[in-house]
Formats: structure tokens, C-alpha cells, sequence
């Protein structure tokens, strides 16, 4: 292995575009303000200049029309990243996407099948308030045909990309806007990641922390902080909401026996209650204790910080919730 | 453009097209009376001169993206009626291993990429097709059919304007006649002029009468050929009616039998073969071998359709994903 | 009480509808094809020549704005009865819902309530295949600041809408469209229902089958033929997906010690996975064996007949599950 | 409508009302660095005759729908300065409780439905407030605000056809300042000329200089006249330009700074100031007033904002459902 290098993970999916775009001219990038402003969030900050305007295509407000374009362009031959600036505005194409993107290859009997690429911003946490909040990575995990994934760590905004290139059927990629900035080491040859696996970040033997995207630090810290208190937490990223590593899940039960899911999606029908779920079902007789959750507040998330803050998974609330598990009737 | 429209082969061969399909969709509709066929059935029965006439502008690279409404597209673009009708038997051997049905016709083979059940849905793929032409320097045209109801939905919006700014080759064919189910034209419009809508985005637009299948191949070829020389996308009118209720469950509570009945009296094939029969290009014998013709066929696709298989339940969750052997 | 009729739910829902416009002015119905066409599903057949067409009012095809301009109406002073024609649609319409109708009370400080009702269509088994057959109400049960409904008897197709137009805030009805011809007796003085509890239609002892909707009438058939294999099952409708009638779910659980839930949605991420969620965190040490879920296969609905049935719940795989269930490891 | 553009008084509150949307804003992005205000925050400066013209044309009983870039529209609809501010620092006694911010100013006692922040999201609810009022017979316009951006949305096309179709009594308030974040017009429409997309319905339509108050007051009395007077939706188009980035976090990168220079030439407020000079309609004096009135005013909100008291975390989930006892 070569060296490793400090970057970030803005400037790490930066990198996975602009290879993807050297790699394979079959690859582009489109949608709002990716060109000429940079990226609402400077991620493609500067591949105009490099690959120019019909490869880094800047879209008119029409959500439905450019992911449906994408869509399109994926079944004539292309490799479309389409950027839905964030998971707030998704909804407006989310007919294109579960009736069409997600469908058509079934519904085709097996014959077209959809490379596409739609990556957005998600989550809470900047006090954008009730619309430019949401976190609903682990609602568009419900949909059979897509896959889901959620990159929390450096290798993984580096990672996924490229992997989802490589998939013949639709990938989404939910970037959470606060891990752009997260700094870390990154190898030098960091190339493509597996994502059909969850990830043990932290062995421990106490409880499973399961967690993903914008939770992974948070959920790191507590158990950094939960080793103090001298407990041993496993951390596992889920990293692929759909399809779900239920394999990965269920192993770290067996060994833990108690478990705890960190998600920003709000708490009723989140992709905790369906780990819950397969939890219930392949390893209820493991359990020494009822699965806990850490989820968001079922409100629209208020502007004022307090309120959002009181809003969602904290540190604190992992801590509180590990500890009720883990201390909990065995 | 007019080359062919001058030769009574190629005008007898337009009849034959608009025959067969009436004929195919006659049956079908006898087929889901039977309940051999089950789901929706939208027939196209009365419109037959428009898929028919524009089909003619398009080559075999060229795409095609329709509606629910679309079995005369799928016919006149090529698909057999044997992978249709087993299709609509929901047969593994339809043209989507029986999966989509009367509304969701796929065939990669010419290129049909449905088949789309959601009003308006359709058209973004449209414009996505034609964006891989054109980025890729292919000259081919994506021909994107729906009915003037799509019209009042963002996406008709959305996409007319993409396809303009991008100049993207999509022939745009609105089939308009005159009702959105039970809902007429004028009381989903604010402007039922629908050249005014294409203006709105700088697009050409041409309304042809769809009754008359040679107008309707004149106006596609002109305006395949403006969109294939890369004038950006075109924007086509049929003015037409369906003869039949919207689906096989419509009372037609919502217009009169009158006015219908006008309407008929301007069936496309009824008038075509009229202007055949006085230009001495058909005969009583021609037009019976091509009605043996016809029936031999559907006959023939029903018996393939009855013959099929069904697709077994094991294979229920193949093609979520691709397979990846295959790819 | 007074006597009983022998009626349909299609009948019963516009006799409600009738009754909702002839109470109140300020109540209206408005979708595609309500007026003229007599209603997809003829619900509202007769009405437009009843109430005349300001009040039975077609729109165009344009499911974002009908929705929306459902919620400005309600806003200000009208009670809309916004009739999405089938919730394969209303994703065309879920920007409207979600960022506005869920949102606009909470966000606003409390100063704007919605009371808007939105009803629709919703279930496959009709073979329509992929675009027309989707079960989204638990999918919809995930979003704060709406309610969901889910008729599953005929006096809830009948009582239902009153409530709902009586609630301050957005009330989503989904109608299973299989409903629609089911007969039934209905009292003569039929009125509005509590939709705040789930309902016990069937006491029993064995082991608990919760479910709501399009599933009722398959899950009470297994039921009677559960009883002739010597079980005693209690049958539970949930009826409101959202909030959920958590209380009578767990007290059910805390009697039978076993359940199973019968779901119409695809399996990962549904309300089942809510709904054994909840066990786990409230009655975990009462259960006798691991919650099991009979939902939809993950797959876009085929057209063929025997591919559709195979994909749906079914009253086999209900007593399949219900059966492994009881014999299992107590 | 000439009587009060004709009266300085008149014409000196128009000044005053631009003002004063001007100094706010500018105390904004003050405070936004020192970390008072957080979130998003757009800023309307250079744009301020369109909302303060616009209103001059509202009744107490009309309604407003705005964007996220709505403070301008806040204040000269009537909220105060105090609710805004309070809004904006997050605190309980703001217009929300400080649960909407910037982006989502609503006010029940004006009738401003939001701030909305979805583009395009609030046309739709500006077509239900106008259906209500139609719909109870009151003579009320619904003013609704958006950028030319949200042109490229379906659903300012589907809220466009269901007014103009309905005849609904909606104003469509089209704040044309050339840019969508960092996209131009040009690369986001294909037609640039708005006018057509508004006779695409059937809709009258009107454009005026954005950076004239005066003509904006009189194109939107004679806009909101004509809607008031039942004749259905209008289209007003205000030419205008935002000196300022989108938002804070926006590098500018999409336009050259000679062209906001140029802009900055029509300043509406410099330009309306020298107007009311040159005819002798304010002096030095009365300017210096203002200012002073305007500065206290902002104080005032300022401090109410900081005094103010941050909601309890236990009400957060209050006003999910509505509190039944207070219906
Ligand atoms: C988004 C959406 N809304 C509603 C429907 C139900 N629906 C199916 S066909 C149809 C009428 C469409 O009319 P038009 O576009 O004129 O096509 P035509 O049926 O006349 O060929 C409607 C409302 C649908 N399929 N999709
Ligand atoms: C549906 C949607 N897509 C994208 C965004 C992100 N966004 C916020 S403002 C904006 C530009 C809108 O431009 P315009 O409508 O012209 O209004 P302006 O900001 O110029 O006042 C964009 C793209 C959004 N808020 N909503
Ligand atoms: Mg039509
Ligand atoms: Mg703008």
C-alpha cells in the first residue's frame, strides 16, 4: 500500500468524479449549479474548467425532468451521476425514480436495465430548518430495485462512487452535508469500495452500535466515551442501507447479545425499526435485551438550535441508550 | 418525403398497418371479455393513423418511448404480434416474459422503451434518450408519444424545455383526442391551442389532422428530418379521437353517442381505403387477401399466446438487479 | 340502534361523501376525473349532479397542484376532500405533502393548520402491474404532521371521512381498491368512528394477527380456518398507520405472547418493522417467540396472474406464518 | 391609480418602506457573520421595489406567498421588524418561535403564508388560498412570489393552467433577477421572453422595471385590479437584479462583477431618491430623518431580538397535530 494523504470528504469525492470522468467518457455529471457556480457544496468545484459543459451539465430547476433524463441517458449507452443538490428536492422526482428507474428492468422482463448514479446531500444539523432537513436515506431504502448507500467515511466518499459506476442498476448515494468537511487520512491509491458489506469500524464485545452516514462520528465518539464508563461497544457501519447487510448485523448480535441503532431518520418506519426487525428474526433467541434506537424526533425540524439539537441523535443519546441497554435485564 | 407516398405498394402497405392493428385490438378486446387478458386495456381504436404514420419517419436506430396506450405503436414499430398478444396472456413468451402487460410493451430489439402507465412519465425518458444521442454523435431521433391529457402535467412542462435548451433530438407527438378520460381537452386547458404550449419553449410545432394517415406521414417525416438534421426537438399534434371508452371499465357517462358517431365517420382506415379504392390502387380481391392476411396473423398470435408458458413463480425476484453473468 | 343495510364500501364511502357536502358548505371533492367521469372507481358517481361541478370539481392532470392548492384551500377557511386517484400518483404530489401539508403547522409556530383530507386508491391484485399497484400507506406513515388511515371494514369506509374531516390537520385515506365491492351490513345511523384506536375484531388467544386495510378480509379468512387447526387467533385492525395505536397493539401482545403481522407493503422498511419495533421496545420479555411478517415481495408487481399472487399475502402464507409461530420455541 | 403615486407623502413611504428593507438586510448579513442569525439567509438587496411596490396593491384582507428570499416581502407586508428579527435569531418571540428562520417567515395576522424554500413549492398553495376566496365569493387577490428560476418547475406550469382554468384570483409575482443560484436565464430557459409562457395558459401578463418603484406600484394596481375584478390570473414580471450573492455561501463565481456593477447603477433606492431630489420632494433633512427613523427602528428589533427567550425543548413536538383545546 502507498502512502496516505490528508484530505477531506469533499475533496475525496471530488477525486472519485473527476477519475470516474478520466476513466470512462461515458460519464457525466448533471444537475443543478454543478457547473458554473461549483456546486451548491463546491464538490464539483472546478470540473467545469476540466471537462467542460457537456460533461459537467448544469440543469435548469426541474428536478423530475434531469433525474428522468438520467435515467434515459443511462438506458442509450451513458453512465450519469446526477446530482440532486439535496434529498429535500428529491421528492420532486420520486415518481421517475420508484416507477421508473427502480421498476423498469423488472417490468421489462430482464432487458433494460438502468446504470444510473443519483447522488444528493442529506440530513439535519446547519439549522436549515423543516425543509432543507429531511433525512431520508433510510425511506428510499423501502424501494426494491434501487440500492442505497451512505458513505460515512473518508474511503467510502472516495469508494462508493466508483463502485456504483460499475453497477448496472440504479444507485443512490446519500452524502451527508456535515461529513463534507470531515478531515482525514486517505490512502493514496484509494480506489473502489465493496458495498455489499457493513463495516466493523470497532470491535467490542459489550453491545453493537449500528449506525451510518452522518451518525458514524457521533456514534464514535460515544463509544470512545463508553470505554470509559468501561463498556465495549462494536461499531458497525451500515454503510448500504438497500441492499442490507443483515449477514454483518446479525453475526455482531450473536456475539454482543445487545445491540443499539443510530439513525437520523425520524423514529416510526426508519431503517432502524427494520433492523429491529431482522433482528426479531433471525436472533431473537441471542438478544439479553429488547434493541434500542436513536432516532430523530417525529417533527419537522425547527430552525432554532436548541430545538434541532433536542431534535437529533446526540452523542449524549447514544450514551444514555447504550447504557439502558447494556445495563438493562439480561 | 413524398417518394413513398406516391407508390400503392407502400400506400397499400399503410392500410395493411392500420388493419392489422384494428384488427389486433378487435380481439383483444373479445380477449379480455373472455378474461384471457386482465389488467387495464386501453385501446387505440380509432387513432390507428397516427403510430402508424409516424413510425414511417423513424429507422430502426431510432427510439421510441409510448403510453399505456400503446399496442398500434408497438405493432407499427415492429414488435410481432406473437411477443404482444402473449404478453397480454401475461405468457413468458410476451415481449416482457408477461410481466408488463397491456401497459408496459418493452422490446429492445426495436428499440420500444415502453409502455408507460403514469401520465406524463414517459416523457423525461425521452429526453434522456435523445441527450446519449446526441452527447454520443448519434443522429437519431426519440420519437415520445402521450395524449394532449399529459399536457397539464409539470413533466410535459419540464421536459419540452429541456429537450429545447439541450436541442435535444426528441420528436415529441402529442396525440390529441380530445379527452383525458372523462375529461375534455377544455376543461383541462386554460389554452387548448397546444402550438401556443410549444411556443412557450421556442419548439416547432405542426398540427396534422390524425385521421388522414398520409398527412400524418408527410408532417412526421418533415419533422423527423428537422430533428435528425439537429434542429432540436419537434413538437407534433395529432388531432384525433378514440372511437372506444377510455379503458374497458369506462361508462363514457362523458360525452355524447353523437358526437362519436361523427367522429367515425372519419375512421382513418375507412377513409384511406376510399382514396385507394377511387385512385384505382385497391380492389375488392386485394382487400380481401389483406384481410385473410390480418386475420392469419392475429389468429396465429393468439394460438402462440395460448401456447405459451407461464413464467415460473420461482423466478418472482429475478431481474430486481441485473443478473450480472448476463450483463 | 337502528336497523342494518346490506351495502357496498364503495356505496358506504359516498354516502359519506353525500353527508360530509350536505353538513358542511365549506366541504368540496376534488381530483381527476371526479365529476364527469363518475369517479375512476365510481365512489363519487351521482355527485356531480347533486352538488353541481364548483363543489365536484375535476382538475386536470396535475396531481402537485391539485394537492397543493388542496392545502392553500384549506388554509383558508374550505374543507377539501383532494382525491388523488391512486397513490401510484400521489408521488407526483409528494413535495405537496411532505414539505408543506406535514410541515406548514409546526413550522409556522402553530399559527396555519392544514385540515385537509387527502384520500386514495391504494393496493395491487388487480394485475396491473408495476406502476399501478403499490401499497405506500405504511411508507406514508413514516412522515410527521400527517395521519394515516387505512379502512379496512365497512363501517370504516363509511365513518372514517367524517372524522377526518373533523381533525385540524392533514388526514391521508388510502383505500384499498379491492374494498371497494365488499358487502356488508352497515347500522342505518352509521357515523363517524374514533380514529385514534385500533380495533379488536376478533378476540383470541394463540397469538395476535395484526393488520389493517386491503389485508383484513384475508387475514379474518385465516383466521376462521387457523380456528379449525384447534388456534385461537386474535384478529387486530390497526386501521391508523399514523400515529399508531401503540397501547392496543402491546396490550394484545402482552395477552397471546405471539403475533403476526400482515402487510400489504414491501417487506424491508415497512410498517410491520415499525410495529415489531415497538414490541421489542415495550414488550419484549412477554414474547414467546420472534414477531413474523407476511408482506409483499420486494419486487415491482408483475402483470401474470400467478406472478402477483405469488408476490401478495396471501391467506396460505398468513397460516404459514401464524402456524410457525405458535409451534415455535415458547 | 395615479392619486397617491401623485402625493410626496406617498411617494417619500415608498422611499421609506425600501429603506428600511435595505438597513435590515444589511444589519442581517452583519449578523449572520457574528453568528446570530445561522442557517440559510438570501438577501434581497437591490430587488426592494418589487416587494414594496407589489404591496402598495394589496388590501389588509389579500394574501401573500412568498420565497426563502422574502424579508423584503415580510416587512413591507407589515410584519415587524421585532418578529422578523426575533424569527431570525431563533428566539420564541419571533414570528415562528424561531422555528422557521429565515427561509419560512409566516404570519397569520398579515395573511403571509411563507417563505417556502422548496423553488416552486408555494405556487401551488397560492392557487388553493385564491380557490377559497373564489370559491366564498370574497374579493380577495392571492400575491405570490417566486423567482424566474422556478419557471423550470412543473409545478409553476401546473399552477398556472389550474388559475388561469379556474379563473382563479392569483397574481403571479415573477422576481426576474436574471439568476437561479449561479444559473442565467438563458442556460435555464429556452424561451427567455416570460411573456410567453404566460400566454401558454391564456394568462395577461405584464413586465415592468423592477428597479422603478413607481412603475412597479402602478403595473401591480392595475394587475391586482384586474384580478380583483374577477378576471382570473395575472402575470407581472419585475425586472430586476440581486446586488448581493445568494446566499451567504456563494463565491460568485457564475457572473462578472462588472455586470452586478452595472446593476448597481439602477439601484431602486438611489434612483428613486434622486427622483423624489430632483422634484423637490426631499431634502436633506427629511433624508436624515429617515435614516434615523429607520436605524432606531432597526435597533429596537435588534435588542427585542436579543432580549427574547429561546423556545423550551420540551415543546418540541407541540404543533406536529394542532392543540385541540385551542381550535
Ligand atoms: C400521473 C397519472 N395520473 C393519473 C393517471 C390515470 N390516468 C390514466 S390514463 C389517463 C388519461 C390520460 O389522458 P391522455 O394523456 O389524453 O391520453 P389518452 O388516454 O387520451 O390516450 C388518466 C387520468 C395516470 N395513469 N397517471
Ligand atoms: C426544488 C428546489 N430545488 C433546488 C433548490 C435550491 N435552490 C434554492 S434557491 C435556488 C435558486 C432559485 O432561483 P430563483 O427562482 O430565480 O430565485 P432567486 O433565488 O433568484 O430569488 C435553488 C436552486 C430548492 N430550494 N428547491
Ligand atoms: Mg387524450
Ligand atoms: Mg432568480
Amino acid at each position: 500500500m502507498s502512502g496516505a494523504v490528508k484530505t477531506t470528504c469533499r475533496e475525496a469525492l471530488r477525486a472519485a468524479i473527476r477519475e470516474a470522468m478520466q476513466r470512462d467518457s461515458r460519464v457525466f455529471l448533471m444537475g443543478e449549479d454543478v457547473g458554473e457556480y461549483g456546486g451548491c457544496f463546491a464538490v464539483s468545484k472546478g470540473l467545469l474548467d476540466e471537462f467542460g459543459p457537456e460533461r459537467i451539465r448544469d440543469t435548469p430547476l426541474s428536478e423530475s425532468v434531469f433525474v428522468g433524463a438520467g435515467i434515459g441517458a443511462a438506458m442509450n449507452g451513458l453512465r450519469p451521476i446526477v446530482e440532486v443538490m439535496t434529498v429535500n428536492f428529491s421528492l420532486l422526482a420520486l415518481d421517475q425514480i420508484l416507477n421508473n428507474a427502480a421498476t423498469i428492468l423488472h417490468m421489462s422482463g430482464g432487458q433494460f436495465n438502468v446504470p444510473l448514479v443519483i447522488r444528493m446531500a442529506t440530513g439535519g444539523g446547519r439549522q436549515l430548518a423543516a425543509q432543507h432537513s429531511h433525512s431520508l436515506e433510510g425511506w428510499y431504502a423501502h424501494i426494491p430495485g434501487i440500492k442505497v448507500l451512505t458513505p460515512g467515511t473518508i474511503e467510502d466518499f472516495r469508494g462508493m462512487l466508483w463502485t456504483a459506476l460499475e453497477d448496472p442498476d440504479p444507485v443512490l448515494i446519500f452524502e451527508n452535508a456535515l461529513l463534507y468537511n470531515l478531515e482525514g487520512e486517505l490512502a493514496e491509491d484509494a480506489g473502489p469500495v465493496d458495498i455489499s458489506k457493513a463495516r466493523v469500524l470497532r470491535s467490542g464485545t459489550s453491545l453493537s452500535l449500528f449506525s451510518y452516514g452522518g451518525s458514524i462520528p457521533k456514534t464514535l465518539e460515544a463509544a470512545v466515551q463508553l470505554e470509559s464508563r468501561g463498556i465495549d461497544p462494536e461499531v458497525v457501519d451500515l454503510r448500504t442501507l438497500r441492499p442490507l447487510d443483515t449477514a454483518t448485523i446479525i453475526d455482531s448480535v450473536r456475539r454482543t447479545h445487545r445491540a443499539v441503532i443510530v439513525d437520523e431518520g425520524w423514529r416510526s418506519g426508519s431503517i432502524s425499526a427494520e433492523i429491529m426487525a431482522r433482528i426479531m428474526e433471525e436472533s431473537f433467541y441471542e438478544l439479553d435485551a429488547p434493541v434500542a434506537r436513536v432516532c430523530t424526533a417525529e417533527v419537522p425540524l425547527p430552525y432554532a438550535k436548541q430545538m434541532e439539537d433536542a431534535a437529533l441523535p446526540r452523542v449524549e443519546t447514544i450514551i444514555e441508550a447504550a447504557m439502558n441497554v447494556v445495563g438493562g435485564n439480561g | 418525403m413524398t417518394r413513398r407516398l406516391e407508390e400503392p405498394d407502400y400506400r397499400r402497405r399503410l392500410l395493411h398497418e392500420m388493419v392489422r392493428i384494428r384488427r389486433f385490438e378487435e380481439k383483444c378486446a373479445e380477449l379480455y371479455s373472455a378474461t384471457k387478458i386482465r389488467g387495464f386495456l386501453h385501446l387505440y381504436i380509432g387513432e390507428e393513423a397516427g403510430a402508424v404514420g409516424i413510425m414511417q419517419a423513424l429507422q430502426p436506430e431510432d427510439a421510441v418511448v409510448a403510453t399505456y396506450r400503446e399496442h398500434g405503436h408497438a405493432l407499427a414499430r415492429g414488435i410481432s404480434a406473437r411477443a404482444l398478444m402473449a404478453e397480454m396472456f401475461g405468457k413468458v413468451e410476451g415481449c416482457c416474459r408477461g410481466r408488463g402487460g397491456s401497459m408496459h410493451i418493452f422490446d429492445a430489439a426495436t428499440r420500444f422503451y415502453g409502455g408507460n402507465a403514469i401520465v406524463g412519465g414517459g416523457l423525461p425518458l425521452a429526453a434522456g434518450l435523445a441527450l446519449a444521442d446526441k452527447m454520443e454523435g448519434r443522429d437519431r431521433v426519440t420519437a415520445c408519444f402521450f395524449g394532449e391529457g399529459a399536457i397539464a402535467e409539470g413533466e410535459f412542462h419540464e421536459s419540452m424545455n429541456l429537450a429545447a435548451l439541450w436541442q435535444l433530438p426528441v420528436l415529441f407527438c402529442c396525440e390529441n383526442n380530445l379527452y383525458a378520460m372523462g375529461t375534455a381537452l377544455r376543461r383541462s386547458e386554460s389554452e387548448t391551442n397546444l402550438a401556443v404550449k410549444a411556443a412557450a419553449y421556442d419548439v416547432p410545432s405542426w398540427a396534422v389532422d390524425g385521421m388522414d394517415v398520409a398527412a400524418v406521414v408527410e408532417a412526421a417525416e418533415r419533422a423527423a428530418t428537422a430533428v435528425r438534421a439537429g434542429g432540436g426537438p419537434y413538437f407534433l399534434e395529432c388531432r384525433t379521437y378514440r372511437f372506444r371508452a377510455h379503458s374497458m371499465y369506462d361508462p363514457e357517462l362523458y360525452r355524447a353517442k353523437q358526437e362519436v358517431e361523427e367522429w367515425k365517420k372519419r375512421d382513418p382506415i375507412a377513409t384511406w381505403m376510399a382514396t385507394l379504392e377511387a385512385a384505382g390502387e385497391i380492389d375488392a380481391a386485394t382487400l380481401q387477401r389483406m384481410d385473410a392476411d390480418v386475420a392469419a396473423e392475429i389468429d396465429d398470435a393468439i394460438a402462440f399466446a395460448e401456447a405459451g408458458t407461464l413464467e415460473p413463480v420461482a423466478d418472482l425476484e429475478r431481474f430486481v438487479f441485473s443478473e450480472r453473468g448476463s450483463e
